[in-house]
């Protein structure tokens, strides 16, 4: 009895008005992963992404807005000419024009210490890039290389006046490009050079997580939504919580959706959930004579048989999972990359849910009672994801299937993976370039030249699905390049090297006053939220 | 006599709970009555379990829960001492009455300074403040025959000897000029040579004063030699009381009587202890022949069963934060011999070697310099596990504490056959009875081979652990200060034993002990040391009656003596 | 027989002593035994078997306390997100905690016991090693060693034994040795080593049963350590499975639901683990104080 | 004393050793941190450039004796995640641990201490039974549950205090501490009392304890027997004796706040170094894992050492050995 007036005590405390008065026009966040750096081209883990994001922008956005660029084509096979906009400033005040880009693309290159860029690999096939004019520059590739301007949505321009040019820069794959001094990386830590185009800028930084921004009021488009943005790093989700409801943070990242029942009753809180690109899907490993970690009565890997695929997959109840686990805060998958996402076929039918027919196809491939899996998945990775694991099991328990259930910290899981020792994983995959990039990496068999195949730990290989994967890795026509993505999944699906679960949506959890629109790259920028 | 006494204790009982409940409780006290007048030196006298502590304790309000005062009453001059309020307990102790306790290295707190506890107590006894309580301070050590008075006001306590912190003691008990000091047991703590100077100074002190002092001791010469009364306790009753000499020469009650003839006597060597109700050993079975016929065999073969030659011990100290690595030279350069049959004492104040030295002959301790000739074989060459094991059951060894000589999760009979059942001396089964047989042999029931140690009291322990020496069937028993631990009548029963065992195996002994009485009563031929050296050797009598080392001479002196009462008491022989 | 019924009356009497007049430490031996007895029966008694995966359905999930379970039955104290009974989640879970924490102690006495006496007894070389492992463990604090040593050996109900197992063994260790070198002082041992008894047969007979009696005294205590060490590793997640809930991983995961109002998944469990390390502390108390020497001292005077 | 400061050292280094050379093995046998810094998408070249880059490519004995000189020099090597310097990280860090421990230290001293003593005195009475069961209460609940209780009461029901990060820090000595604002003082109260209140019952039990082994020392009496007040007896006598096994078990007992704050911070998301070293356990920033255990070694050193000084001060019977 106690108990339960405690909980609506809860609510009423809850409701109560928030103690902390903090000016308006600032926004507090807390995000989930502390970001480690303000070098945009050190990481692309989603804390740091987030956050300079505020400071730097590319030429495309994520989303494909167009930002530094205006316009881009591929003049030939291997040209890809970009125009820039006119009229764009540094925080210093410095103009935005295409050696910046250049020398940008040189810093990518440049290893400090001989440590590698996020875009160190991906723009290997870039062999030089050209300022024009002032505002239209080039890429020259070594080949076909479509996926080129995908790839420099990760490339933040900064400013050229940060370091000593030289003479003549001309870009080079060492990105030695004769400049004859780059900020260090310490020079970097100080926020001296956190020199970008974005809608906020600079104020202070620890690596602790904790950020101050403020707005740049000389954005050359709308200027940002807040004065004032205050980032901080909170791992716990229990302590991001109660730290939103204790008036510390105005939004608050991936709150557990469990907690978003406790705001669904209380008028000063609500929450916006945006579906991300992220699936979950299963890893089954189809290709080995001996799955590890799954075993039949015949010594043989039941994996390989279709049939079993097949029933693992019709003996989970993907809507229950959605409602009662994920608190409706996921989409049921019915393939390996989200139907929303841009290129993906959004007429790809549901999976089937039905546990006697999944019995059924155990028994005509005469695996009834005789299979024993492993599942191995990771803790604290995704949402929900060990009482997802376990629904899992229950689910295969009850078409006769032994499942032990090991959870792993991410460490030990990846290292596991890498080294092929997971026959049945879960995992969760998204990509910002579209759902071709995922499954090309996931069930492609192995090509090195055409970078297919590197995270096929299905040990799938199909060609008909290598087929369309290789014609799309050269398309540099978008429309016929989503076409043969669409043939590729329709393959995988039909063969279940895997099993799609659902589409992980993302949570951010805020005082009611402002209201939020999410993104699908889990990203959290501050001008998602707005003032109501 | 006739005047009010100064202190009036009547028909006092205290006890404290056996159990929780507090149903069953032992009487530590038991309707003790007992009159001081101001100026007089009374003694109270018992053995352990008397209950002499708790008297001092009692007429103080120092009992420490659970023990109780049930009944009786207590008396200075004319304020009923029982029920008082800590407070005003508090203008009692140190003010009217002094105290003093057996060890002053415990009483005195080890982290505070000297100068602070003796003023503390000034200050909270009398009128005086800061500097003149200073000064008042050395002048009560001073006059305590504390010499630097000054220097050592500055010092902690383990920086002083015992003898000296007794001294600050006294100088705090009379500090505020008491009409009475209790003394607990003053100088049972304390090496021989210093008892007696420093028990003057205390009676010097209360003869300034005109103090009276209750003087709690088990020590008879210490009351010979100082008290004008005596009350005899045991077990918490009282058995005797009157004039010193009076109860001493002619002691009325059987329990005194036996008390007194139990005191060993530093002025004649006796045979035996005449201890009047002794038991006689009866009803010995088949298997102590075992005991004695083998011996035989090698009896006589040379009559010097040990010689030691120029042995020194030296140990090392490890080191820690605020001292180094520290050589101690434990034995200087030794060197005696023992006659089989032979006797042979070593006498010595505490730190003087005298254990080292029977350690190392045990195969205890390694030799550092010198050497060990036993039965015509230096222990040094003895490698081989034969021989090892052959030498370890010729020497045995009695220990000086009873309570840690048995292992405690043994049966005395266990403790007594555990080695010879390891060495296939003996099968299990005949064990038994063996252990028994040898329990009656040390005057013990043969039933009580069953019980564990702690069923036993400290001379039976120590008879077990006599028992446990002889099954070996030793040539030679190494005595390290076996009855130190042990009441003086348990004392002379024990050595007694000890005599007749000797005679009946024709034993070995090397007995040590700190007790020059003792070290008189057993030994054919005498050592004395002190700091690891050997200063004097010869014949019992004439060490002890023709001292030549100045040392000796002074540990002679300082012996209490009382002449008349072993004349009165009349010991029948000598030998 | 008669030695072991003996034994037994004499335990009785030692446990009537330690424990009489101390209604605090009679409950908390009270509570005790009852939490050791569900544990030992909660496959009988409890209403389900939380870790048959057969028999939970995530449509029951996150019921409050009373509710009826699709099957029908009721579920006393609500269910968890899978549907799992809470009652029987706890029954299982200090099932789990007890078996981890005894078996973890056992063994990690007996083999600072086993160390301490062999320090103690051979000295040198074999001593300064023991020794050394023994500060070396100590002057870590057992958390972050454990916490580091699950990190690198992965989870499960045996390597976290194993993880406490190392908590556990140099206290021990350490104590068995102290006790032993102040036993090894007295004159039975040299009464032994006289009379040529070997050195093992000195360490078991005589050392052995002499020097172990501070370390059990502690026993208790490192039971309840090792409990709440259990379940801060198991609710920081490098404990336990998660298909085989500990109070602690039962806590974690109600943690998660605990702002949302769904308070039963955690305070159960929070409670029951809280008591159970409570009422073995109160016995441990009493027991350290019987243990006392200068309590004892005034006991038995 | 010198020799005894070498031997400490050279114990002290075998124990920073082996601990080095457990972490660094044990650390490569959890995961790979290649792994764990590559996206799905790096190719194989990708990873083995990484692990050049992180100097993952040579034997690993090899590593083990870079990483190991480097240290000698100072150099502790850089964050695989962070890709900063260790040292500086840890040092960033190490404020927001120290200012938490050390108030959970004081409060635990401050209202153990008297508690314990009190308790010690008035074994018998109401309250000191009152006290010491509350103490066992607070021993006996993990502190993981007593932060999960203190954040439903404090921040959540009652909103008084917020629940996590660090607050207003100001600046001082060069180092950022919440200690010197209200804002920041509000951030640490409930970590700090999560800590603290361990801390009480630890400090109240041992407190209590030693009074009582110090009641029952003949001294005690003996003062008492020389009419000496009582509250004199208590501050002169009682407390200076008292304070040699509790400054003792203080000392050492810095280290289980250390390593509880791993803990606490992590519940509480305080930016200290128990939360990078989980935050480093689960990355398998190793060199961040390795340097913080070898300094936390270090520091445990140090205490041992300031221990033994502090011992030596309270206690003249060991200052004076001869």
């Amino acid at each position: 009895m106690k108990y339960i007036n405690f909980k609506t005590a809860c609510f009423v405390a809850i409701s109560a008005s928030m103690m902390g008065s903090v000016s308006a026009d600032t926004l507090r966040m807390a995000f989930s992963v502390a970001p480690s750096t303000i070098d945009p081209f050190k990481s692309s883990a989603s804390g740091t992404a987030s956050l300079n994001e505020h400071l730097y922008e590319a030429l495309v956005s994520r989303t494909n807005d167009k930002l530094l660029a205006t316009s881009y084509g591929w003049t030939d096979d291997t040209t890809l000419v970009v125009n820039l906009r006119e009229g764009v400033k540094f925080h210093n005040g410095a103009d935005f024009t295409a050696q910046d880009v250049v020398y940008s693309s040189c810093r990518m290159m440049y290893r400090v210490g001989g440590k590698k860029n996020m875009l160190t690999s991906a723009m290997g096939p870039v062999t030089d890039v050209v300022a024009i004019d002032d505002y239209t520059v080039a890429f020259k590739t070594v080949g076909l290389y479509p996926i080129l301007i995908q790839k420099l949505k990760s490339l933040s321009i900064l400013d050229s006046g940060d370091a000593d040019l030289g003479s003549t820069l001309k870009f080079d794959n060492t990105g030695d490009c004769g400049i004859t001094r780059y900020p260090t990386k310490d020079e970097f830590a100080t926020g001296k050079y956190a020199n970008g185009t974005g809608k906020y800028k600079y104020e202070s930084f620890s690596n602790t997580g904790d950020a101050v921004l403020v707005r740049n009021d000389d954005y050359w488009g709308n200027p940002g939504n807040w004065e004032r943005v205050e980032i901080s790093s909170v791992g716990n989700s229990g302590a991001r919580m109660a730290g939103l409801l204790a008036g510390d943070y105005d939004l608050i990242e991936n709150p557990t959706g469990e907690d978003l029942l406790a705001l669904e009753g209380n008028s000063a809180y609500s929450f916006s959930t945006e579906p991300s690109w992220r699936t979950i899907f299963l890893v089954l490993d189809v290709g080995s004579d001996v799955a590890p970690g799954v075993t039949a009565a015949d010594g043989t890997n039941p994996l390989k048989d279709i049939r079993v695929r097949q029933a693992l997959s019709l003996s989970i109840n993907r809507d229950a999972i959605v409602d009662k686990l994920m608190g409706g805060n996921a989409t049921v998958a019915s393939q390996f990359a989200p139907s929303y996402q841009n290129g993906a076929d959004s007429s790809m039918p549901d999976l089937a849910y039905d546990a006697d027919k999944a019995r059924q196809l155990l028994a005509d491939a005469g695996y009834s009672d005789s299979i024993t899996i492993n599942l191995r998945m990771p803790t604290n990775k995704y949402q929900n994801g060990k009482r997802v694991g376990q629904a899992i099991a229950q689910y295969w328990s009850r078409i006769g299937i032994e499942v032990n259930l090991v959870a792993e910290p991410w460490s030990v899981f990846r290292k596991g993976r890498s080294a092929r020792e997971l026959g049945v994983f879960m995992y969760g995959w998204g990509h910002p370039q579209g759902p071709a990039q995922m499954i090309s990496y996931a069930f492609g068999t192995r090509n090195k030249p055409l970078n297919l195949g590197g995270s096929n730990y299905s040990n799938y290989s199909s060609p008909d699905f290598d087929a369309a994967m290789t014609a799309w890795a050269v398309e540099t026509d978008e429309a016929k390049a989503f076409e043969y993505n669409q043939a590729a999944m329709r393959v995988a699906v039909e063969d279940l090297p895997g099993i799609p679960l659902y589409y992980q949506h993302s949570i951010w959890a805020h005082t009611s006053d402002i209201s939020v629109s999410g993104r699908p790259d889990e990203r959290t920028f501050a001008d998602m939220a707005s003032k109501n | 006599m006739n005047n009010i006494p100064l202190l009036k204790i009547n028909n006092l009982t205290v006890t404290y709970p056996l159990n929780s409940e507090g149903s069953d409780v032992l009487k530590a006290l038991d309707n003790i009555s007992l009159n001081v007048n101001s100026g007089q030196i009374i003694g109270i006298v018992g053995e352990s379990g008397a209950g002499k502590s708790t008297i001092g304790k009692a007429i103080l309000g120092l009992l420490d829960p659970p023990a109780k005062i049930v009944s009786g009453e207590i008396t200075l001059t004319d304020t009923a001492m029982i029920g008082l309020s800590e407070s005003q307990y508090e203008s009692f102790r140190g003010n009217q009455i002094g105290y003093i306790y057996q060890n002053p290295m415990t009483a005195l707190n080890p982290v505070l300074k000297i100068g602070e506890q003796v003023i503390e107590a000034i200050l909270a006894n009398t009128a005086m403040t800061g500097k003149e309580a200073y000064n008042y301070a050395i002048q009560l050590l001073e006059r305590a025959d504390v010499s630097f008075a000054k220097d050592r006001l500055q010092k902690y306590p383990h920086q002083l000897s015992g003898g000296l912190c007794q001294r600050i003691v006294f100088a705090i008990a009379i500090a505020a000029k008491p009409k009475l000091i209790i003394a607990d047991e003053p100088t049972t703590a304390l090496d021989v040579t210093v008892q007696s100077s420093v028990l003057q100074t205390l009676i010097k002190l209360s003869q300034e004063e005109d103090i009276a002092i209750i003087l709690i001791t088990h020590d008879i010469g210490v009351v010979s030699e100082t008290c004008d009364y005596v009350y005899v306790l045991r077990n918490g009753k009282h058995i005797e009381q009157g004039e010193t000499v009076q109860v001493l020469e002619k002691p009325t009650q059987e329990y005194t009587r036996s008390l007194m003839a139990s005191v060993p006597l530093i002025e004649k060597r006796l045979h035996r202890f005449a201890l009047p109700n002794e038991d006689k050993m009866e009803g010995m079975t088949s298997h102590l022949g075992y005991l004695e016929e083998e011996r035989k065999e090698n009896l006589y073969l040379n009559k010097t069963i040990l010689k030691v030659t120029n042995i020194s011990k030296i140990f090392y100290t490890s080191s820690t934060l605020f001292k180094r690595k520290e050589a101690f030279k434990a034995v200087k350069n030794v060197s005696f011999s023992v006659n089989r049959g032979e006797t042979v004492g070593i006498v010595g104040e505490s730190g003087s070697g005298k254990s080292t030295i029977g350690r190392m002959i045990l195969g205890l301790e390694d030799i550092t310099e010198g050497s060990i000739i036993y039965n015509g074989r230096d222990l040094k060459s003895i490698t081989s596990p034969e021989d090892r094991l052959a030498h370890c059951l010729s020497i045995q060894c009695i220990f000086q504490d009873p309570y840690s000589s048995l292992n405690p999760r043994m049966t005395a009979g266990e403790n007594i056959t555990y080695g010879l059942k390891v060495h296939k001396l003996i099968d299990s089964k005949n064990a038994k009875s063996l252990a028994q047989d040898l329990m009656t042999l040390v005057g013990l029931q043969r039933h009580d081979a069953d019980k564990l140690p702690h069923a036993f009291s400290g001379g039976e322990r120590q008879r077990i652990g006599i028992a446990r020496a002889l099954g070996y069937r030793p040539d030679f028993i190494f005595c390290d200060e076996p009855t130190s631990a042990l009441d003086v009548s348990v004392q002379a029963n024990l050595l007694n034993l000890l005599k007749d065992l000797q005679e009946q195996f024709s034993l070995t002994l090397l007995f040590v002990s700190h007790d020059l009485a003792v070290i008189r009563q057993m030994c054919d031929q005498v050592i004395v040391m002190k700091d690891g050296e050997a200063l004097e050797n010869g014949s019992n009598d004439s060490i002890f009656e023709h001292p030549k080392h100045l040392y000796t001479k002074s540990l002679l002196k300082a012996m209490p003596k009382f002449k008349g009462i072993a004349k009165q008491v009349g010991f029948n022989d000598s030998k | 027989m008669i030695d072991y019924k003996k034994k037994l009356a004499t335990l009785s009497i030692e446990i009537k002593s330690i424990f009489s007049g101390h209604p605090i430490a009679i409950a908390g031996l009270i509570g005790f035994i009852v939490f050791v007895l569900t544990a030992l029966l909660a496959p009988w008694i409890a209403p389900q078997n939380p870790y048959d995966l057969m028999i939970l359905d995530i449509m029951d999930g996150l019921l409050p306390p009373l509710s009826k379970l699709g099957n029908g039955t009721t579920s006393w104290l609500g269910t968890d997100a899978l549907g799992r009974d809470i009652l029987s989640a706890v029954m299982y879970g200090l099932r789990l905690s007890l078996f981890v924490a005894f078996v973890a102690v056992s063994i990690g006495t007996t083999i600072g016991v086993f160390l301490g006496l062999l320090a103690a007894t051979k000295g040198g070389w074999v001593e300064s090693v023991i020794m050394r492992a023994v500060d070396l463990k100590v002057s870590f604090p057992g958390i972050l060693l454990a916490l580091m040593l699950l990190a690198v050996f992965g989870t499960g109900v045996d390597k976290i034994i194993y993880a406490l197992i190392i908590g556990v063994w140099a206290s021990k260790a350490r104590l068995t040795r102290s006790s032993a070198l102040s036993e090894m002082q007295k004159e039975y041992i040299d009464a032994a080593k006289i009379s040529g008894i070997p050195n093992w047969r000195i360490m078991l007979k005589f050392l052995l049963p002499n020097s172990i009696a501070p370390v059990l005294v502690m026993v208790p205590m490192a039971l309840s350590g090792a409990i709440g060490a259990e379940a801060t590793l198991s609710f920081l997640g490098v404990g336990v499975p998660i298909t085989e809930p500990s109070l602690g991983l039962l806590i974690a995961n109600g943690n998660d639901y605990l702002l949302s109002g769904k308070w039963w998944i955690s305070i159960f469990p929070g409670v029951v683990l809280v008591s159970l390390v409570l009422c073995i502390n109160v016995v441990a108390d009493r027991i350290r104080e019987h243990n006392n020497p200068y309590l004892k001292s005034m006991d038995k005077q | 004393m010198i020799n005894f400061i070498l031997k400490r050292l050279w114990h002290s280094g075998i124990l920073a050793i082996t601990m080095s050379l457990i972490v660094f093995f044990g650390m490569y046998v959890v995961g790979d941190p290649v792994e764990m810094l590559s996206d799905d998408e790096f190719t194989e070249q990708d990873k083995i450039d990484l692990a050049i880059e992180l100097g993952l490519d040579k034997p690993l004995y090899e590593q083990y004796f870079t990483f190991t000189g480097d240290m000698l020099q100072g150099d502790f090597g850089t964050s695989f995640v962070y890709n900063r310097p260790v040292l500086d990280l840890i040092i960033e860090r190490l404020p927001a641990t120290l200012e938490i421990s050390l108030l959970a230290m004081v409060i635990g001293l401050s209202i153990g201490i008297p508690l314990g003593i009190f308790s010690g005195i008035k074994n018998n009475s109401r309250a000191s039974k009152i006290i010491s069961f509350f103490t066992t209460v607070g021993y006996s609940t993990p502190n993981f549950w007593q932060a999960i209780i203190l954040i439903m009461v404090f921040a959540v029901f009652l909103q008084w205090l917020p629940a996590s990060g660090r607050g207003l820090t100001n600046s001082m000595f060069g180092v950022e501490w919440s200690l010197l604002s209200i804002d920041g003082l509000r951030h640490m109260a409930l970590p700090a009392v999560n800590l603290a209140i361990y801390k009480i019952c630890m400090q109240q039990r041992l407190a209590k304890s030693g009074t009582q082994e110090i009641l029952y020392q003949e001294y005690m009496t003996y003062a008492r027997a020389k009419g000496i007040s009582r509250y004199r007896i208590i501050r002169r006598h009682l407390l200076r004796n008292i304070l040699i096994p509790i400054v003792t078990i203080t000392g050492l007992e810095v280290g289980g706040l250390i390593a509880f704050s791993t803990v606490t911070e992590s519940i509480f998301s305080w930016p200290g170094i128990g939360k990078l070293l989980l935050d480093s356990i689960h990355m398998i920033d190793r060199p961040v894992v390795v340097a913080y255990l070898i300094l936390i070694t270090l520091m445990f050193v140090f205490i041992n050492f300031v221990v033994d000084v502090m011992y030596a001060i309270l206690d003249p019977r060991i200052r004076h050995q001869k």
